[in-house]
């Protein structure tokens, strides 16, 4: 496939999926797709096309469409700038796409695991898309941060599904619904799945990821930032909603977090000087509005939330394309220190982003202003402090959007700049319409959020979100924000550094700095240890059989050994065997002491001849008989191995003195062996020999295999399955032999 | 190598016996101490005997010792065979022909029964792999030495 | 008598294991001779039950020994045959690779071979 | 049909050994035998878990006289398993090029071996295919001749030995308590054995296979074998044998010493986490591919024992679909850690995904499970635990990922061949397949469970 048919293809192919959640939304009415997937697990693989699905898939796919159209022209001059083949356009519309998938399915799943998968799923989209300048090293931290960020926060999801399947035994979301009891289980499942949202919707203390993914390429920041990712973090916990609101503390604790990341992401929005920082702080402060919104709890929250989400996406998604826009035309500028002016380079921009800037900021007319409506209303709810609060996060964003739209095209110009493609305009336009045609005729837009409110809340929300010229709570606030909004505007002088100095203590003290700290200290950790590691022979036996011994001590402590252990008599016919035995002990002492190897081979061998007597006394005249043979063939052996061996090197071993410290660890470690060989054998040889030994069938059927001598028969009858497996190992040990000395020749 | 004549007569008169003795432990196994294991090292001793009488040139060229790989796997494969056959006529492996009970065939005093074929391969396996180790051993002492 | 194998079994293994810790990379094979030589012995002990030798015919009223576990250890010990000479083999060959027969310089090789491989790759992050 | 592929890849094992394996035909022969061998094991395993356990008693005498060859669900799947995995590392060193002419005779030996230790139902026939296994294990280990290879097999050797000592005792001490080798007659009457006698037996049978997993602290082997040999045989020792290990706890301890395993449940706790905390930990930082692999491994056979001291249904299940995950994982990783190039990075992010846990990757079954597992025995400090060696395994894996395929190389890599690529890439389609359809490997895991629960009653 050509690089280039990438764009379109991804862009019809948003397109259609656009259209069919549309249709299967407003005409099919939903739907439901209940297949079984592992049954063994009770997990169904369980899709449905409820109101909060649709939301989210509408936008997923929306302005997914709207993201590809402008990478369509977007991306072959990003990777021209950067001196990079074309050959890398699919790989990102593959991403794209596959983000927009699990996007969708994420949102449409109702089996928990099924949920975890897709939830996942766009975690490894997003790590490929921030990660897409991969060649930087500043695009390859900041993928790592967000999949270990959104990664392992995702097992507490998958911990929090499992804790709810061990109590109700389902893992089908809506079961779960009907079935869950408030309670601390309740509680602790739905704290677990909170985190895994709150940490993929950047909200603090998660935040310091999302700023960072900014290293991705622009049209990736926007569709993250609206409709993918940092949107799913939301929708997991209004998909949640029901499972989370029956604990008080939880939703207390959603409050708690959502002001916060409204105060910094909004406080540090002010302060950014890059745009796409600053588009990222704002996108921390109103997902912080949203979280809020959730922790304010009834219906106007619930479906406030579901509302403030498409306002916010489509104006989201409009300014981060226009910051792409904009460094494009000036030759790759970020700063909003460097840029300003461009109302006459760029009008067409200019208009189209006002737009959304205005939507963002909640003007009239806009989508924005319902969106400020209902989270007025649902802190009007609530009451006490909140409604200062909800208004003073209104102004912190009314500032930071004038910041941002000011600082490109108002003022005096700064930088050169040139016209951008219409492909990277339209989309901007495109979404600042809607943005405006929802500030026109909101019923649509209402409407669809009521019905991912209704999903959220678990219950009938009848919402209406309209213009009122009266002097209502709601409309007074909106008139205080934007008042106080300029307030804050025009004494930027005053309280900058302020903010500043807020800002760099996040730096210094912040969880990203913890993020950092803990990444090096893990790593610097791990060195440390490694250079404890083990890596030699000697050492490695020794930590196999010290702990081993300790086993076995543990072992013994936990058993009774009362009436455990026989010394066992020494009868008159036994003593030959004492004695036989005991050469072997000496023998095998003596292996000790030898220096010189060919020595040490005949008193190995010496050994092996004495336990072969050894064997002889136990009435095995056959394994006598092999022993001797076996060790004859085996000094052989090694005479002609120490005769392959240069006299020189044998002999710098045999004068090389052990030091008198080795000697003793050495001589430790193998008391301990032999102490728990000692064990082992000694508490099992105290045992009786059993009567219904199946030696005694071997005995019995020995003639009826035609054999006079059991051994043999049991060896090339009965287990004759043995025998052939162990001259399968002597003929592998030849194949070996022939390996290592004739490169595999055998002759 | 320098041996004197004595040693090499005494050497190549030695191997007869032990392959003698050898077949004789193979074939009375069954009926007294000893396998085709035993046999195989007593007949391998016997042509190390060689080894060191001879030296390494002159002992390769003798048959067995050329065809040492042979027979080792060979060996192994008969062992497997008589295994693995009774599963063509449906039987468990490792059936033994004549079965419990069944009349055996005497030729002399050796039992033709199928577990003496599985000693033989056994025989084979041990006789090749000592033999053909030690000569491994001897080509590889030889190729340092020149 | 029980106590008196067990004794054996754990010299045996106590002494092979001693020298499966020396540097000398011949006395470790020697060790693990020994060792399996434990192994065997202990094998063949737990049939203490000792009488005739289980060759039929067998007289009435004496014990047998226990014939299953002499066709183990024999099993065994072929067993321990075969991997004994092939580490003897794998010895000349890490002699010939390393020149040494010490386990500490071959010990250091491993480690230098490590370090010159980890320098190669830069650290990074 | 349990013989068919034991004798099959058995003999074909030796007639191997007469050939030259480098030439061409040979590997073909040895491939074709190797997947005739595979197919047979499917066959079996289709009528194992169709119709339950297949048994026959060699020379048709009454169980326990003759050696039991019982194919059960337990056996079976990690038969499949094991030669599938030498079946592809041998698939992927033929299309590269075999060096050494005993390569696939040895490969085909470990195969039989590891075949026929899996469908044994007798103890010390269990030790005999185990040590045809190790052998051809400890050869193939010295497979490159390079100093480095020659050093890991010896290290391998010796160390494996020892284990193998320690089993053979146990083995030794099982016929001794209760006079018999069949395994089902072992679990039927071992429970009437001395306890204190019992336990030591487990003990050295649990550290012989403690040893062949590579759990801390019997792992210092682990990391200069499995660094210094050839990614294929890295893949056959991690992927094939060290399953030994696992089985043999299943086996051994799960089965035929239920009590003692129960028993020594906080030993295996502690053993498990310390080998998760310790491996994830030594992972993070190492440099090179295979050294994090290596490290990694000992961390992952820490769920493996975490898992088995949960015991029961769940606990057992759980083993045996982490072991099969992990087995699979390390053969892709160690297979793609040879090659270069972006379809095999995409195999090795597959990989990645997997030991992190992250779907659809199979991976992420493991953690379902072990979580599983853990809340069934409600131990929060479990599941904390293995959370935290979760969270260090995304880690490394991606540090060591980002490292090697993303950042730009200095050094030029030869272009590996493209079979070679396209084998990786098949077998991290197969992880990515069972992790969308988790069905099987979870049912497999469950039957597994059963036989090990049911292996001791009649």
């Amino acid at each position: 496939m050509r690089p280039r048919l990438a764009a379109p293809v991804g862009a019809v192919f948003a397109a259609l999926a656009f259209a069919a959640t549309l249709w299967g939304w407003l005409l099919a009415g939903g739907g439901t797709v209940d297949l079984p997937w592992a049954p063994s697990w009770d997990l169904r693989f369980t899709l449905a096309l409820d109101g909060l699905a649709a939301l989210y898939s509408l936008l997923a796919t929306g302005i997914g469409f709207a993201v590809t159209v402008y990478a369509s022209r977007y991306l072959p001059l990003h990777l021209e700038h950067q001196g990079r083949s074309e050959a890398d356009i699919p790989r990102f519309h593959f991403f794209i796409l596959m983000f927009m998938g699990s996007m969708v399915g994420l949102v449409m799943a109702q089996d928990l695991i099924l949920i975890f998968v897709f939830w996942d799923l766009t975690a490894i989209a997003s790590y490929y898309l921030i990660g897409y300048d991969a060649h930087e090293r500043d695009s390859r931290r900041s993928a790592l941060m967000a999949l270990l960020v959104t990664g392992i926060t995702a097992v507490c999801l998958l911990i929090g599904a499992l804790m709810l399947y061990a109590a109700y035994g389902t893992f089908s979301l809506p079961a779960l619904i009907e079935a869950s009891e408030p309670g601390a289980l309740l509680a602790a499942a739905g704290a677990l799945i909170a985190v895994a949202g709150l940490a993929k919707s950047a909200q603090v203390p998660f935040q310091f990821w999302l700023p960072r993914a900014m290293a991705a390429p622009t049209p990736v920041s926007a569709y993250l930032h609206s409709a993918a990712m940092v949107a799913a973090g939301v929708f997991l916990l209004g998909r949640f909603y029901p499972l989370i609101q029956k604990t008080d503390w939880l939703l207390d604790a959603l409050l708690v977090v959502g002001l916060g990341s409204m105060a910094v992401g909004g406080i540090l929005a002010l302060t950014r000087n890059v745009l796409k920082q600053l588009l990222a702080y704002s996108t921390i402060s109103q997902y912080g509005y949203v979280v809020f919104m959730f922790g304010l709890g009834g219906e106007y929250g619930a479906v406030g939330a579901s509302f403030y989400v498409i306002a916010h996406a489509l104006a989201k998604a409009a300014l981060f394309l226009t910051a792409g826009a904009v460094t494009e035309a000036t030759h790759g500028e970020t700063r909003l220190s460097h840029l300003g002016g461009l109302r006459r380079e760029l009008p067409f921009l200019m208009v189209a982003s006002g737009f959304s800037a205005a939507g963002l900021a909640a003007l009239p007319l806009t989508i924005g202003f319902f969106k400020d409506e209902l989270f007025f209303e649902a802190a009007l709810e609530r009451g006490g402090v909140f409604p200062a609060l909800a208004v003073a996060g209104a102004v912190l964003t009314f500032a930071y959007t004038w910041r941002f739209w000011s600082g490109i095209f108002l003022g005096e110009r700064r930088s050169e700049a040139h016209g951008v493609p219409a492909a990277m305009t339209v989309p901007v336009a495109a979404l600042g319409a809607l943005v405006i045609a929802g500030g026109l005729y909101v019923a649509p837009f209402a409407r669809l959020a009521q019905a991912a409110g209704e999903v959220t809340f678990n219950a009938p929300t009848p919402i209406d979100p309209a213009y009122h010229l009266d002097a209502r709570a709601e409309n007074l606030m909106a008139l205080a924000t934007y008042a106080l909004g300029v307030l804050v505007i025009l004494s930027r002088s005053f309280w900058i550094g302020a903010a500043e100095a807020f800002a760099r203590l996040g730096e210094l003290a912040g969880p990203e700095r913890l993020y950092f700290a803990s990444l090096k200290g893990l790593n610097a950790f791990s060195d440390r240890i490694h250079d404890l590691e083990v890596r030699d022979l000697r050492t490695r036996v020794a930590t196999i059989l010290g702990p081993t011994g300790v086993l076995v001590g543990a072992g013994l402590l936990f058993t009774p050994t009362r009436g455990a252990y026989e010394v066992g008599a020494i009868g008159p016919l036994d003593w030959p065997l004492f004695l036989a035995l005991i050469l072997v002990a000496v023998a095998a002492i003596a292996t000790v002491f030898p220096r010189r190897h060919l020595t040490l081979a005949l008193v190995l061998s010496s050994v092996g001849y004495i336990l072969a007597v050894v064997f002889a006394f136990f009435g095995g005249p056959d394994v006598a008989m092999v022993q001797v043979l076996v060790e004859t063939i085996m000094a052989l052996l090694f005479i002609g191995i120490l005769v392959l061996l240069p006299r020189k090197v044998l002999e710098r071993e045999a004068s090389n003195p052990i030091p008198r410290r080795r000697k003793v660890r050495d001589a430790g470690v193998a008391l301990i062996a032999g102490f728990f060989a000692f064990a082992v054998s000694w508490s099992t040889l105290s045992q009786p020999a059993l009567e219904e030994s199946v030696a005694q069938e071997h005995i019995r059927l020995a003639p009826e295999a035609h054999a006079k001598d059991v051994v043999t028969a049991i060896l090339a009858d009965f287990r004759g399955l043995d025998t052939l497996g162990e001259i399968t190992v002597v003929g592998i040990a030849l194949l070996g032999i022939a390996t290592l000395l004739s490169r595999g020749r055998l002759w | 190598m320098k041996t004197s004549v004595m040693t090499r007569v005494v050497a190549r008169v030695l191997l007869v016996p032990a392959l003698v003795v050898a077949l004789a432990i193979l074939i009375k196994g069954y009926a007294d101490t000893g396998d085709g294991f035993n046999a195989g090292v007593i007949a391998a001793l016997g042509m190390l005997l060689q080894y060191v009488a001879f030296g390494y040139e002159e002992a390769e060229r003798m048959m067995p010792v050329r065809l040492v790989a042979v027979i080792a796997f060979g060996g192994l494969l008969l062992s497997l065979a008589v295994a693995l056959l009774p599963l063509f006529w449906g039987l468990a492996i490792f059936t033994h022909v004549p079965g419990p009970g069944e009349e055996v065939i005497h030729l002399g005093t050796v039992e033709l029964i199928t577990p003496v074929v599985f000693d033989i391969g056994v025989f084979m396996l041990v006789f090749g792999f000592a033999v053909g180790a030690i000569d491994l051993l001897a080509r590889a002492i030889h190729r340092r030495e020149t | 008598m029980i106590l008196v194998s067990a004794l054996t079994i754990a010299v045996l293994f106590g002494v092979g294991s001693y020298l499966l810790l020396q540097r000398d990379l011949i006395r470790v094979v020697v060790g693990i001779i020994l060792v399996s030589n434990a192994a065997n012995l202990f094998l063949i002990s737990a049939g203490l039950s000792r009488g005739q030798a289980p060759i039929y015919p067998l007289e009435e009223g004496v014990e047998v020994s226990d014939p299953l576990v002499q066709a183990m250890t024999l099993t065994a010990i072929v067993i321990a045959f075969g991997i004994s000479a092939l580490l003897m083999s794998l010895v000349y060959r890490v002699y010939t690779s390393h020149l040494s027969l010490n386990l500490e310089d071959i010990s250091e090789a491993e480690v230098r071979e490590e370090e010159s491989i980890e320098s190669r790759e830069v650290a990074e992050d | 049909m349990i013989v068919f592929t034991l004798g099959l890849t058995w003999t074909l094992a030796v007639l191997l050994s007469l050939l030259d394996g480098r030439k061409h035909p040979v590997g073909g022969i040895a491939l074709g035998g190797l997947a005739a061998g595979f197919a047979g094991l499917l066959v079996l395993g289709w009528e194992v878990f169709t119709n339950g356990p297949v048994t026959m008693v060699a020379g048709g005498w009454p169980p326990g006289v003759g050696i039991t060859l019982r194919a059960d669900a337990l056996g079976v799947t990690f038969a499949v398993l094991s030669v599938g995995v030498i079946l592809i590392a041998l698939a992927y060193e033929a299309v590269s090029g075999i060096e050494s002419r005993t390569f696939p005779a040895l490969a085909m030996f470990m195969a039989a071996g590891l075949t026929g230790l899996f469908l044994t139902g007798d103890a010390f026939n269990f030790y005999v295919f185990f040590e045809i296994a190790m052998i051809a294990a400890y050869a193939l280990t010295g497979y490159g001749e390079r100093a480095r290879q020659l050093r890991a097999a010896f290290i391998f050797a010796v160390v494996n030995l020892l284990g193998s000592v320690l089993f053979l005792i146990g083995v030794g001490a099982l016929y001794h308590l209760t006079g018999t080798l069949d395994m089902r007659m072992i679990a039927e009457r071992v429970a009437a054995a001395q306890p204190n006698a019992a336990l030591l037996t487990a003990v050295a049978i649990f550290v012989a296979f403690s040893l062949k997993l590579g759990l801390f602290p019997f792992h210092y082997w682990l990391p200069a074998v499995y660094t210094g040999v050839r990614p294929s045989v890295a893949a056959m020792l991690s992927g094939a044998l060290a399953n030994i290990g696992s089985y043999g706890l299943l086996r051994f301890g799960g089965e035929l010493l239920p009590q003692e395993l129960e028993m020594g449940a906080t030993a295996l706790f502690v053993l498990g986490t310390t080998s998760i905390i310790y491996g994830a930990l030594q992972a993070v930082s190492r440099r090179t591919m295979t050294e994090v692999l290596a490290y990694s491994a000992i961390g992952q056979v820490g769920y493996i024992l975490i898992a088995l001291g949960i015991g029961g249904p769940v606990g057992f299940a759980a083993a045996v679909v982490y072991a099969i995950i992990n087995s699979l994982n390390k053969l892709l990783l160690f297979l793609a850690a040879g090659l270069r190039g972006w379809m095999v990075g995409a195999a090795f992010a597959v990989g990645a995904f997997s030991v992190a846990g992250v779907p659809p990757a199979a991976g992420f079954l493991g953690k379902l499970v072990l979580f599983q597992a853990s809340l069934a025995v409600e131990s929060v400090a479990l599941v904390a635990l293995i959370f935290i060696g979760g969270a260090l395994s995304f880690v490394y894996s991606f540090q060591i990922y980002q490292r090697v395929f993303w950042k730009p190389q200095a050094r030029a890599y030869k272009i590996s061949p493209s079979t070679a690529r396209l084998l990786v890439a098949g077998v991290a389609g197969l992880l990515l397949f069972a992790g969308a359809w988790p069905e099987p490997l979870l049912a497999l895991g469950q039957r597994a469970a059963a036989a090990v629960l049911l292996g001791g009653a009649p």
